[in-house]
């Protein structure tokens, strides 16, 4: 793939300081994302996968800079989209949407369904006649799979699952490259979950998209996604193409995550590692490596050193002192 | 839960009137007054309410009694004026004593007046006395000694004036001019008629708080034995509870505005309603200065000013807004006041009103503003009705005392309602110092007649009534009736309430002296206790 | 067959509202044996949190209202007892913890104060043994430190904590029925792990015997003996856990099942059931999943079907079975 | 806890001096000159002059205001330019009449405005709820000198049950305190009842029934803990209200509290009475958030632990 | 494309008017509302007196059939007069809520998006403001501004607007990392669009129930400023100046002081139950 890849997150880290004592003195850091890297190709879905509180979802609008990230840079097609300003930042705002999780939360209670939708294109003023904003948002509502007849009811005369495809069709009415999908189905039924996951891989079949989906459900992640990123406390535990991952764990995070999810009659059951204890609070986390308090293979160069992510196979790399590094092990 | 708050409940309820203080059998009289919350110094203070305080505490050497007639107090006889009428020698009454067992000598005269006009004591009144030889130097500080005092003896002592005044030992009769005792009044320092007030009266002054003051008889009294054994002046700035209060028997003695009087009529307390004149008149002042906010002034043509007059219907203001306690003025000078001679009333007739406003070159009427206080509200409300009939068109603006004062010590002020009370029975006191022209720019009025000054100067000059009588007769003929300076309205009456036990009390003008002639018929008042 | 503890015949229970009668419950049956797991399973809507809301007799009272059947439990039905009756076995005889651990807890009050309440509620006991009862609870819920834990307020611990505080409250009296209303739904995976285990040791250690609502096929798996398949309001499959996985019989139930993303096989396309959950207020004729079934008939469109046994233990609703078991196709 | 607090008393003191600026600016440009009212009729302008001289009123206003300020940190109110006594003790005399008013009203508002409060929101939505609630609003829209007037008449001088005014002793405080009072009983009773059905709704009071505990133990320990928090917020500012806003009950029952004094002052243009009356009711309402705020933290652990939940 | 239907929709508001019909008690009172609104413009139809005009002759006559409340000290038709007053005091409560509400909401606004140092400047000066005592402020920007109708709406509009800043402060706090609003920065919306199209819809409802809550006590201030003098001034007619002018008559004529403390009571009560049925029939969260 000769041009550079559509999303490369280079070394992004979030830091709040918290503020205590009398005049606010920061008196200590909160490191919700810590030194993440990973690239995405166009056309591609990347899945991050992690448990509350690991930082996924601030590493999410931080990358939109919705979120003004601490350190670390964000290349869109090998522009630095974190140092952009005014109108540069505006027109390099387009490429990259954001759905939601909450269906309730995430539309204007007192705004139409066609202005909801059009807000993206009133915004940057994409077309000339009316007619062509409301043609535009009528192919858009028949994409996802919306009743044209209800373009000018109100958010709280939807189900849940209407509303997700109306936070949809927002994203997509000006064709965006990459959408960045913050648990986009967590909230909903099974059987309404199936079918939002149909539409988002039929979009990403017509339209050529590429998602950054983010969720805490491993079997989700799995069936959508390209490549699996596992967080944890804001680090990037494992990252790897998803069969490799979910066939051959290699960081005991991983192992422990995906032996907890309760499974159905036929499915492979791994013996379960049930970790102990709570995750720590992000305001002090653990020395060195950060799962090292509940890992069931702790060993003491865990407690001082904070592993980097290795390559430890054919698009697989693993941040664990355990895991050799890739040339030593082949 | 629900037991308990309703026991609560009923127990705020039924703690109603507690145990009355055993009535001692001691002679009290309690009057119910507003408080003047201006201390009680009449040096420093023009308030006739704290005049009744001060009145049963300190004396000044002659006294205004409630018929109008001065007598001597503390000075055994009438002043000897010199025949350029410049120096009074007065004799002090020997053997009075300060209730502080002092003696009354000229030394605390000397005191008192020098006090007077000290810069730092921040004298009010110094204008009634500071024609006194030197005054004017003390006031600003040139002099530390009063040049016109001139202690003859222990209890004789001459003034000597700047120029003749014949009312000067008048004002001696106002309670400005108490006399204080010297090691008493200079102890006391700023707490002088705050916290302690000595002087030779019937009464001392026990205590005074925000509720009331309470005074106690001054048991070596030096004019005989006073009335009761303690008197209560209790506080009520609301003058529906102060009624309230007379009805339910809390206090003895209180005055009345016209509008409550109304309420009683036909009521059996109607009966302990006491009426009494007042010395003074109501007008409507009217700004005769050319321009007023830089527009044409309509008021300053004597025709506007009488077709005013002719609109006014003073009658009805008399018997309906005053609920008959006033009288239609038929000139400036009040019916009791040396200077006044009958006339016959001011026409009501509002053709000729209308004719003299066309002919002034108004023939569909004018406007003009009112700046008045709340209490002139009635009147002014019904005069704005009655010249509406003509034409005129009256706006109200009601401001607050403070800035009424300013506004019309600034001329800024183009009509107003007006009460003007003499201290005393003395036309001088009354329209001298309001419509000579220097006095009347300060008041709004700006009326200057040379001629009218002439008379009134002549008449300040002059010791013979009889001759003070015919210049102010003229005086007022120019004033109420040639160049209607202002328009009368009428000589009001005042009203007290007390209760049937209470006998030979009357009021002289504006003050309550409850220091002197009141007193209780015990038989009434022991079967109602 | 062990003894029976709650039997559950034709409960019936409806809302009150001015859109009309809207049958939350409808004709529902069940048992739950002494020290067994009963699952109850379905979307959102489905009844399965009102059905356990009438067991406890917790639901709003004005609109909602029993209109039929019974709940017997140790014989004695609960639709009958009088308010008093009623509060001496909530927490004695059935105890229930909920879904949001978050909000569960009363916020200004100490964990402490919040268990001796429980216990001293049902039990004549001093103050110091509520409290060293409430200290063996915390500790038997497997939480370090109870001395701590029984000062500190609900907002110092994390959810699983808190959880385990529920869990704690309710087996305070000893119960014999404890019913989980989606206990581990908010809660991460490993924690949820975690608590699954912790209720089926107390359930093994107590012989209490659960009654478990979820919506997670993995958990009724993993966790449940019998389970009850709920549609609208309606029991659609009532079997043992390992029959209803391996014999799914009703359409509804097979739907579900083939929708949910699996961990182990590849699949291009999740399965997907069309249309939606119909409203109460507008419920269809016959059966109610006939909209939605791809074996509708025009009998399934006019007649409701009853509950019929196809196997020992394994009852649908569903005229595709005629009541000897065999499936019959259309 | 203790930096919280800190913080929010260096911000009252923020507040009082803000307010003493504003207070100092108004009164120099209010109209009415206070030495003319001094002078009344017999004040002629060289006078005026001399007096203002000699009371400072000539110079510059923001030299007064510094020297007035320099004095108020000593302590030193000035002295009223009428009453000639001290500032501060004029206030303390009045603030000891205003301060029984305000308990005896403030102690009635808030008995019956809890009673009524949670009566309403337990008989939720049957008559009870209904009449109170009824009660509650008449009680706020019913102007509380015309109440005054109406029970000075029929309870004090017709039945003869209370004096009709003076403030002797605790009978001469039940009218005026019913009078002042019932405003602030019925927005009680309005933020409870609400705040109650709130809470009403929220978990862990159907954890609370699930224990199988008894009515008024839910309804008291769990509902009404929680139902707290806003009704303090609520007293608290009403307190406020009480302290400084009963200027027209004092005036007709005749109480000469510091409502009372400020409206004479303001009347007279007495400043350095107006001046420091205003100060000391500021620093009474900035006292009484500062109390609120304490009162959050005994109620509520969130705030006086700190710590906040958990992130997720 | 097949043109869309109109479909009536079930706008936000429509569905809150529909809550708000269901609430009897409280369509009772607007219908009080809108019947004084009627008055207040129709007064001069309504009646054949001039309210203004003195009558002394017939004075303190007592509720007759001429004279349906009677007649005050200077022989006016009292009922004329409640009629001209109920111009004076709900124009004063609702010009001076707007003006609050207006104030209000802009400085919420701002101190609620920008948060920061802009935050911290604008609370203090809420906190200062509403530190002051209420009505001892209106006394002194009324002696101020002077008597007169624009003063006092000027007067307190400008001493309500603490409450509703504060409200609508919280309110913007609240919204501002809503996800629609995240959504619309992630389009690249500006912070003007965002106040504007996400912030001030939301904010409308908080607004209505500040306005309606706010216009009772604007009475009662009014009422109040003129028993002490200070409302309009005379000879125009206003309930609190009615009442003020007739407490020395009370004992003998009841009715002259009885008639306006109800009219208050009456209009006050009417406004405060309005607004409580709108706050609920408003209120998102008392939807489900």
């Amino acid at each position: 793939m000769s041009q550079a890849p559509l999303l490369q997150v280079e070394h992004l880290k979030k830091y709040y300081s918290m503020k205590t004592g009398l005049f606010s003195r920061a008196a200590g850091v909160v490191k919700a994302v810590d030194d993440i890297s990973f690239q995405l190709e166009s056309g591609q879905t990347i899945g991050i996968v992690g448990e509350s509180g690991c930082g996924k979802s601030t590493m999410g609008k931080t990358i939109l800079r919705l979120i003004e990230p601490t350190a670390g840079k964000v290349l869109l097609d090998g522009e630095d989209f974190t140092a952009l300003q005014g109108d540069a930042l505006k027109r390099a705002r387009r490429k990259m949407k954001l759905i939601f999780q909450d269906p309730y939360a995430s539309l204007n209670p007192r705004m139409t369904v066609r202005d909801i939708i059009g807000e993206n294109i009133d915004i940057d003023r994409t077309y000339s006649t009316r007619q062509e904003r409301e043609d535009r948002i009528a192919e858009v509502m028949e994409q996802t799979g919306l009743n044209l007849d209800y373009m000018d009811r109100y958010p709280h005369e939807f189900s849940g699952g209407q509303r997700q495809r109306i936070g949809i069709a927002r994203a997509i009415v000006l064709p965006p490259r990459l959408i960045i999908c913050d648990e986009p189905v967590s909230a909903l039924d099974v059987s309404i979950q199936a079918k939002i996951i149909n539409l988002l891989k039929a979009l990403q079949r017509d339209m050529g998209l590429s998602y950054i989906f983010i969720s805490h459900d491993l079997s989700v992640v799995k069936h959508i996604s390209d490549r699996v990123g596992v967080m944890y406390l804001g680090h990037m535990m494992e990252l790897a193409d998803k069969r490799s991952l979910y066939a051959n764990p290699m960081n005991p995070y991983t192992q422990a995550l995906i032996s907890a999810v309760p499974k159905l009659p036929g499915e492979t059951v791994r013996e379960k590692i049930a970790l102990s204890g709570d995750v720590p609070s992000p305001a002090n986390p653990p020395s060195g490596c950060c799962f090292h308090t509940r890992c069931p293979h702790a060993m003491p160069i865990c407690a001082q050193e904070q592993p980097e992510l290795k390559q430890v196979g054919e698009d697989h790399f693993c941040a664990c002192h355990l895991c050799k590094a890739c040339a030593a092990a082949s | 839960m629900k037991k308990l708050l309703a026991a609560m409940l009923t127990a705020v309820m039924l703690l109603s009137v507690c145990a009355f203080a055993g009535a001692e059998n001691a002679k009290v009289l309690r009057f119910g007054q507003m408080d003047a919350k201006v201390g009680y110094d009449p040096q420093t203070n023009t308030n006739s309410g704290a005049t009744t305080t001060e009145d049963c505490v300190v004396e000044p050497l002659y006294y205004w009694n409630d018929q109008n007639e001065l007598i001597p107090l503390l000075a055994e006889d009438f002043p000897t004026i010199s025949e350029d009428g410049l120096v009074y020698t007065i004799k002090l009454r020997e053997g009075v004593k300060f209730t502080d067992g002092t003696d009354l000598t000229t030394d605390d005269v000397k005191f008192t007046f020098e006090r007077m006009f000290k810069p730092e004591t921040l004298a009010k009144s110094t204008s009634m006395y500071n024609m006194i030889l030197g005054a004017k130097e003390m006031l600003s500080g040139e002099a530390t000694e009063l040049a016109g005092f001139e202690a003859v003896d222990d209890y004789t002592f001459k003034f000597t004036l700047v120029s003749p005044f014949s009312c000067f030992h008048k004002n001696l009769g106002i309670i400005y001019s108490a006399i204080f005792p010297r090691e008493a009044c200079e102890a006391a320092g700023a707490d002088w008629g705050v916290k302690t007030l000595i002087g030779t009266g019937p009464y001392i002054l026990k205590s005074s708080d925000a509720t009331g003051n309470v005074l106690v008889k001054n048991t070596n009294y030096w004019g005989g034995d006073p009335h009761f054994d303690e008197i209560d002046i209790i506080f009520y700035d609301n003058n529906n509870t102060k009624l309230m209060a007379f009805e339910n028997g809390d206090i003895d003695l209180c005055d009345m505005t016209s509008d409550l009087f109304m309420q009683y009529q036909g009521t059996e307390v109607e009966e302990l309603c006491h009426h009494f004149s007042k010395l003074g008149t109501y007008f409507f002042v009217t700004n005769n200065s050319e321009t007023f906010r830089g527009e044409k002034n309509p008021l300053a043509d004597v025709r506007v000013r009488e077709a005013m007059s002719l609109a006014i219907d003073r009658d009805l203001l008399c018997e309906v807004i005053q609920n008959g306690l006033a009288v239609p003025a038929t000139g400036m000078i009040n019916q009791f006041q040396l200077g006044f001679t009958a006339r016959e009333p001011y026409e009501h007739n509002l053709e000729k009103a209308k004719a003299l406003l066309a002919e002034a070159g108004y023939p569909d009427g004018c406007t003009i503003t009112a700046t008045i206080r709340k209490q002139d509200e009635a009147d002014t409300v019904q005069i704005q009705s009655d010249l509406a009939q003509v034409g005129i068109k009256l706006n109200i603006e009601i401001v607050d005392a403070a800035v009424w004062s300013s506004e019309r010590a600034a001329g800024n002020v183009q009509c107003l309602l007006q009460g003007w009370f003499p201290l005393y029975a003395d036309a001088d006191n009354n329209i001298y110092t309001f419509f000579h022209s220097d006095y009347s720019p300060a008041k709004s009025c700006f009326y200057s007649n040379p001629e009218f000054d002439a008379l009134m100067d002549a008449a300040r000059l002059s010791t013979d009534d009889a001759e003070r009588q015919k210049l102010y007769e003229q005086a007022d003929e120019i004033l109420s009736r040639q160049d209607y300076g202002s328009i009368p309205l009428y000589y009001p009456y005042g009203v007290f309430a007390a209760q049937p036990y209470v006998k030979n009390f009357t009021v002289g003008n504006l003050i309550y002296h409850v220091a002197y002639d009141i007193d209780y018929d015990m038989d009434i008042y022991n079967a109602q206790k | 067959m062990s003894d029976i503890i709650l039997d559950v015949k034709d409960l019936s229970m409806s809302f009150f509202t001015d859109q009309g009668e809207l049958p939350a419950v409808n004709r529902v049956s069940f048992q739950v044996e002494k020290g067994r797991t009963l699952g109850i399973v379905g979307e959102s809507g489905c009844g399965k949190s009102m059905t356990s809301l009438c067991v406890m007799r917790l639901f709003p009272s004005p609109p909602g209202r029993i209109v039929g059947g019974s709940i017997l439990f140790h014989g004695q039905d609960l639709t009958k007892l009088s308010k008093k009756e009623m509060r001496a076995i909530r927490g004695k005889g059935i105890a229930m913890i909920f879904q949001e651990p978050m909000t569960s807890l009363n916020p200004v009050l100490t964990i402490g104060k919040q268990l001796t309440e429980a216990i001293m509620a049902h039990e004549t006991v001093s103050k110091a043994e509520a409290r060293a009862r409430a200290l063996h609870m915390i500790d038997l819920v497997g939480i370090p430190m109870p001395e701590k834990i029984y000062a500190s307020c609900p907002h110092q611990l994390s959810g699983g904590m808190r959880q385990r505080i529920m869990i704690a409250m309710a087996l305070s009296c000893k119960p014999d029925l404890l019913i989980c209303d989606e206990p581990t739904t908010a809660l991460d995976v490993t924690i949820q792990a975690q608590i699954l285990d912790l209720i089926n040791r107390l359930k093994n250690e107590t012989g209490t015997s659960v009654m478990m609502i979820t919506h997670d096929m993995g958990v009724i798996n993993e966790m449940t003996d019998t389970v009850l398949v709920m549609y609208a309001g309606q029991v659609v499959e009532y079997a043992a856990t390992g029959e209803l996985f391996s014999r799914p019989s009703h359409p509804y139930t097979t739907g579900l099942i083939a929708s949910i993303p699996s961990l182990d096989r590849e699949e291009e396309e999740l399965n997907v059931i069309p249309g939606a959950v119909p409203m109460l207020y507008e419920l269809p004729e016959g059966c109610l999943f006939c909209p939605r079934c791809p074996y509708a008939t025009d009998r399934c469109r006019k007649e409701r079907p009853e509950l019929s046994e196809i196997a020992p233990g394994h009852q649908v609703r569903c005229f595709r079975y005629s009541s000897d078991g065999k499936e019959e196709r259309p | 806890m203790v930096n919280f607090l800190v913080r929010r008393v260096l911000q009252a003191l923020g507040v009082i001096l803000a307010i003493s600026l504003i207070t100092f600016f108004i009164l120099n440009i209010v109209p009415g000159d206070p030495v003319q009212i001094m002078l009344g009729d017999l004040a002629t302008p060289e006078t005026v002059a001399q007096v203002r001289a000699q009371m400072g009123l000539d110079k510059p206003v923001w030299l007064q205001y510094l020297n007035w300020a320099g004095n108020m940190l000593r302590g030193d109110f000035g002295s009223s330019y009428f009453q000639h006594r001290p500032v501060m003790e004029l206030l303390l005399v009045s603030f000891g009449y205003t301060i029984r008013l305000a308990s005896f009203s403030y102690l009635l508002a808030v008995t019956i405005g809890l009673a009524f409060g949670i009566l309403a929101a337990v008989f939720h939505n049957k008559w009870v709820d209904k009449v109170l609630m009824v009660l509650a609003v008449g009680g706020i829209s019913a102007p509380n000198f015309w109440v005054a007037i109406i029970l000075q008449i029929v309870f004090g001088l017709t039945l003869k049950w209370f004096p009709i005014s003076g403030a002797k002793d605790f009978s001469y405080y039940v009218l005026p305190a019913i009078a002042l009072g019932t405003r602030y009983a019925a927005s009680i009773a309005r933020i409870t009842r609400n705040s109650m059905l709130e809470v009403s709704k929220q978990d862990y009071m159907r954890t609370a029934e699930a224990k199988g505990l008894r009515d008024w133990l839910i309804v008291m320990r769990h509902a009404f803990r929680n139902a707290l928090i806003p009704v303090i917020t609520v007293a608290g500012t009403d307190l406020g209200n009480i302290l400084t806003g009963s200027m027209l009950i004092e005036s007709v029952f005749q109480i000469s509290g510091i409502g009372k004094l400020m409206v004479d002052a303001i009347g007279q243009r007495d400043l350095p009475l107006v001046q420091g009356g205003v100060m000391y009711i500021a620093f009474i309402c900035v006292v009484i958030y500062l109390i609120v705020d304490i009162l959050y933290a005994v109620v509520d652990p969130r705030i006086r632990l700190g710590g906040g939940t958990r992130s997720e | 494309m097949s043109k869309s239907k109109k479909i009536n929709s079930q706008s936000y508001y429509r569905v809150s008017l529909a809550i708000l019909k269901k609430n009897r008690l409280a369509m009772f009172c607007l219908g009080i509302v809108i019947a004084l609104v009627l008055i207040a413009v129709f007064a001069p139809w309504l009646t054949p007196y001039d309210p203004n005009l003195n009558d002394v002759r017939n004075r303190f006559k007592g509720p007759s059939w001429e004279h349906p409340f009677g007649t005050d000290e200077y022989g006016r038709d009292i009922l004329t007069r409640i009629f001209y007053g109920c111009r004076i005091s709900l124009s004063v409560g609702i010009v001076s809520q707007l003006l609050a509400s207006l104030l209000g909401y802009f400085i919420g606004v701002f101190a609620g998006y920008y948060g920061g140092r802009v935050d911290s400047v604008l609370s203090f000066l809420i906190q200062v403001f509403s530190s002051f005592p209420f009505l001892l402020f209106a006394i002194a920007v009324m002696f101020i501004l002077g008597p007169g109708l624009m003063n006092l709406y000027i007067a307190l509009g400008l001493l309500g607007w603490t409450s509703t800043a504060r409200l609508i402060r919280g309110e913007v706090m609240r919204l501002k990392n809503s996800e629609y609003i995240q959504a619309c920065i992630v389009g690249g919306g500006s912070g003007w669009r965002i106040i504007m199209k996400h912030l001030l819809p939301n904010c409308v409802p908080t607004l209505i129930i500040t306005i309606t809550m706010g216009i009772p006590r604007a009475i009662l201030s009014e009422a109040s400023l003129s028993f002490l003098g200070l409302g309009v001034s005379p000879p125009t007619a206003s309930w609190g100046a009615m009442i003020s002018h007739a407490q020395p008559y009370i004992r003998k004529f009841a009715y002259y002081s009885l008639f306006p403390g109800f009219a208050i009571i009456i209009c006050v009560l009417a406004f405060n139950i309005l607004g409580d049925g709108l706050r609920d029939a408003l209120d998102p969260k008392l939807r489900s």
